[in-house]
């Protein structure tokens, strides 16, 4: 039997695309079947629960990043806590967009317990996008800024 | 009364009090860590918060994300369930100082309850009767000297220790002479602190414990007891309420003097006072627990109280809502802790539930943490669900208990519903007269059946 | 005691009766459709066999399949549940000529309480109060005369109809004159019957049915009432117990007479007398039901007793196993039935459970017959299951069911949960003075709320 | 094989678009079925659920035909009932494997409460095995005989 092994990909991609559990030809030579989903469907089924179930209240979380899912890289909030832009009211924010950013540079505040987090970036990089209005509440994990790395 | 309450746990717990909370009209605020996002407390509070990563120390532990959470989300009050923070006094006194009421005991309750060294002299001055033992040892020979008083075999304990961590069984002299300095390190190094001591040990015990519930206003309730003699390692396995091992004398005289004792420390709140019962029926202290536990709700199928709901309204300054008097338990009630683990080798065994099936029906009540879909993380006990059986009669809670377990049905993982089936079918279970040394002995048999 | 029980019924009321008989120790077959094959039911019982295809008449009502499905499995008796055969006096007959003990009262009290002529006369005679009523009318004329005897607005009821069927509300005589013909040619085709009579109409009425049971051996007890006011078009949805509509001395009363005439009959098994409640809180007669109900549960939860285990245990020949004396409920229970049905239009809505989560914690009970995955059929009745919620008091109650309804996940059908959350959040109800025009006022105000 | 990918895809988006969760076509030469998502998994689940599940206590039913599914025509009890090949012990079995049977025919008894319940062929057809023993129960749908139509 030979194997197309493109034109199987190009199935199976195109199976994921319109969410196709099963596939089967057959012809006088040769049969074919494809399934997806049996192991898959568990976790799906699990993921699938929140969001379709009547919750009795919804998660209001005070900020879950992933709601928009803007592709790129990101910055998150290693703390729960109040995001600062700036270091105090009067102040200009720590980064604008655009922004060219070193390592080390502090990005942003968390404000915890009443103690400042300061949230410095790890690499080099560029700010795409600020996604937390200022004195908005995050969670851990929360994203904070789009970024380009450099 | 509260207006928001955090629940600084997961899991069954976390579900308890979401549940006493909406029937008290309080919104509720989850906090998760990142594995627990899809967890059952986080979909069913008002509110939920990812405060850190699966390590408990990150997320479930720590405290700053914790109160943090509770600042962003406007919290007034926090429970702290069992395990993880709910014996941590500096937690609760941290609350405080942020504003938080902390719903539990008092800082310095929990404080001298947590202390085995300090809880034992406490107790012996509160006349709780207290089973042979020494102070803090000085040195092995001091060791050997209290053992011999005390009379071998001696059960070797840290201060520091608890829940089954920290203890070592002592059969004579030499043995002290090699054990001592081992148990000195171990009790170093596990709870920083490396002090000893040695009680008289019982060949076979009998694990009872009491229900105690005060306002802070003069509402002193001691709720009956409860017995956990069904444990692996310490950990208890199933509990029932009451004891059919307790006598009625020895039920009455701790009632009252549990009372006194409570009443003269000023203890708010749930907590539980733990004994070894010995051969011979009598009762010695072993520790106070300032939590609600696991088990509670065996002593709430026969008060017909809501022992979560009133630790709640004690901390929002109000009075215990049932009248006082003597408690009389309505029938028999026993739980099962379904875990996910294996039933025979006792690993754990996380991962995703494929398939759910509760168990329903007349007198089964359910207390579960996870659904079908759910995933069960690695980093966190195993407990899944309790399932607890109420009947008017010991044997009609087994029967129901039975008929419960064969409809408890979950599929992708396993389970010990098994070994709770062997339990109820045990004979020497059923007698009700079995000690902690039951399962010790069921799994003995079982290896020995196999050729 | 029997050692095989045969359940004619699908549903939760089947896993019902599978529960209380393994807790009696007694093997269980279930019976069921081809469309059941997957139901729960079968899946929990002992044995199960299919017995014909989807319709009714092929299956649950086919009792020559039923039967042989008892001999071919070996069972010794028989349990019919509720609907179906369950008051079908023939099918009791069929049972005992067989050698299979049916699980219920004997043939000639279905018989005579089954006929709603005989029963009100039967009733009146055994000093049950009742409404003003004629006897079967002969004709037009004598119902014209007997409306203005007893004083319209008046009901128009079949002799041989029931929960709700052949009913008509006749508010003066020139529209009783046109009624009158066509409820009979209604009544002739519907129930082979064409027996008609009139009684007084209540505008707000209650609906309270008292629970007995009775073991043929002297034991008798009238275990107090339930409220069943909730009704949409006749039928059921939410039901409670004690009735806080009902007059203390009344309630004394009716124990005493239903005591009384059930002494006198003779009755034997689990029954249920249904009084229409009039707006000064007279009783007045309605039926009798020879069966277990839906709503038996509330009853349990309040006295702590299992009656399905009693009926079982009757049938086999036992006595009831509590003591007599007063009956005093112990708090209050609430009982919603979770039907797959549009919470607004009521359209029935069978098809695949995605997901399932019953609710659980404190004060909880659930009786279900489905499971996630489980493809709802579309021949049966709409009922999921029931969630019953105890409490110390009604608010209590309402406060645990409340939180249970927020807790109740069914993905994939649509329930009448939304419908259930409205009713507890509902004033009238709240308040305990409602009638069972409730649900008919509610969907009045729904709809004039809407633009 | 030649996978014609773009029909393939058409035709899954069709099955989107229009929520068909499955399609089979059959010709002489091949064989095509497409099986789609959602509502598909559903009944699968069930369907595994009570294999996967430690059932309480295996539903031991009298017979389930289906267990091991052999291939070809059936026919099937439509009675609850203990299966007899004979009219009586001593008479021999009203048709054995290979016998050519004929519409009317009676094939077996199917007893229920006292009454023998003669199974009569509706269909010619030639009889390839006896699926039950003599004396054996039987549940309604239970396969009695594999037959080849004629």
């Amino acid at each position: 039997m030979e194997i197309d092994l493109e034109r199987l990909r190009e199935l199976m991609q195109a199976m994921g695309e319109f969410d196709v559990t099963r596939v089967e030809l057959e012809d006088e030579e040769e049969r074919l079947v494809l399934e997806r989903g049996h192991l898959a469907s568990a976790p799906q089924f699990t993921h699938a629960a929140p969001a379709a179930a009547p919750s009795p209240a919804p998660a209001s979380a005070p900020s879950h990043g992933a709601a928009a899912e803007p592709e790129g890289s990101f910055i998150t909030s290693p703390f729960v806590g109040t995001f600062y832009n700036a270091p105090s009211p009067d102040s200009p924010p720590f980064v604008n967009v655009g922004a060219e950013v070193a390592p080390g540079q502090t990005l942003c505040i968390v404000e915890a317990m009443k103690l400042m987090n300061e949230i410095e970036a790890e690499h080099a990089c560029k700010i795409l996008e600020v996604l937390i209005d200022n004195g908005q509440p995050v969670e851990f994990g929360a994203r904070l800024f789009r970024i380009a790395p450099r | 009364m509260f207006k928001k309450v955090l629940i600084a746990n997961r899991g069954e717990i976390a579900l308890r009090v979401i549940r006493a909370c909406r029937e008290l009209g309080i919104a509720t605020v989850a906090v998760h860590s990142d594995v627990d996002d899809e967890a059952l407390h986080v979909r069913f509070a008002d509110e939920a918060v990812r405060i850190g990563s699966a390590a408990p120390s990150s997320s479930y532990l720590n405290v700053p994300a914790i109160i943090a959470a509770a600042e962003i989300t406007g919290a007034d009050a926090v429970h702290p369930g069992y395990g993880f923070l709910s014996e941590n006094a500096a937690f609760a006194e941290t609350c405080a100082r942020c504003g938080l009421t902390f719903i539990g005991p008092r800082p310095e309750d929990m404080h001298q309850w947590g202390d085995k060294v300090q809880a034992r002299a406490l107790a012996k001055r509160l006349g709780i009767p207290m089973s042979e033992g020494s102070g803090v040892l000085a040195d092995v020979d001091d060791a050997i000297r209290e053992g011999e008083r005390i009379g071998f075999p001696v059960m070797l304990k840290a201060s520091g220790g608890g829940g089954g961590r920290g203890m070592h069984i002592i059969r004579n002299a030499e043995r002290l002479r090699t054990a001592f300095p081992q148990a000195q390190a171990e009790a170093e190094a596990g709870f920083k602190n490396g002090d000893l001591y040695v009680e008289r040990f019982v060949e076979e015990p009998r694990h009872i414990e009491f229900q105690i519930l005060a306002d802070g206003r003069g509402g002193v309730r001691v709720l009956g007891e409860r017995e956990c003699s069904v444990q692996r390692r310490h950990q208890k396995v199933l509990e029932e309420a009451p004891s059919c091992g307790l006598d009625p004398e020895i039920r009455a005289d701790m009632n009252a003097t549990l009372r006194r004792a409570i009443a003269d420390t000023g203890y708010v709140s749930a907590g539980t006072v733990e004994f070894l019962m010995d051969e011979r029926g009598n009762l010695s202290f072993m520790e106070m627990n300032t939590r609600i536990q696991v088990e509670h709700p065996v002593t709430e199928m026969v008060i017909g109280i809501d022992l979560v709901a009133e630790q709640i309204r004690i901390a929002a300054g109000e009075e215990i809502t049932f009248p006082d008097g003597p408690v009389v338990p309505r029938g028999h009630a026993i739980e099962c802790r379904i875990n996910a683990e294996d039933p025979d080798t006792f690993a754990p065994w996380p991962g995703p539930i494929l398939e759910y099936h509760p168990p329903g029906g007349a007198g089964i009540r359910v207390d579960s943490g996870v659904y079908g879909g759910f995933r069960v993380p690695a980093a966190y006990d195993s407990l899944l669900a309790k399932v607890i059986a109420h009947g008017r009669t010991r044997d009609e809670a087994i029967a129901r208990m039975r008929r419960a377990l064969d409809e408890t049905i979950f599929t992708g993982i396993r389970t010990n519903v098994p070994l709770h089936r062997r339990i109820l079918d045990n004979a020497e279970f059923r007698s009700g007269r079995y000690s902690t040394r039951l399962l010790e002995r069921m799994a003995a048999e079982k290896a020995s059946a196999k050729p």
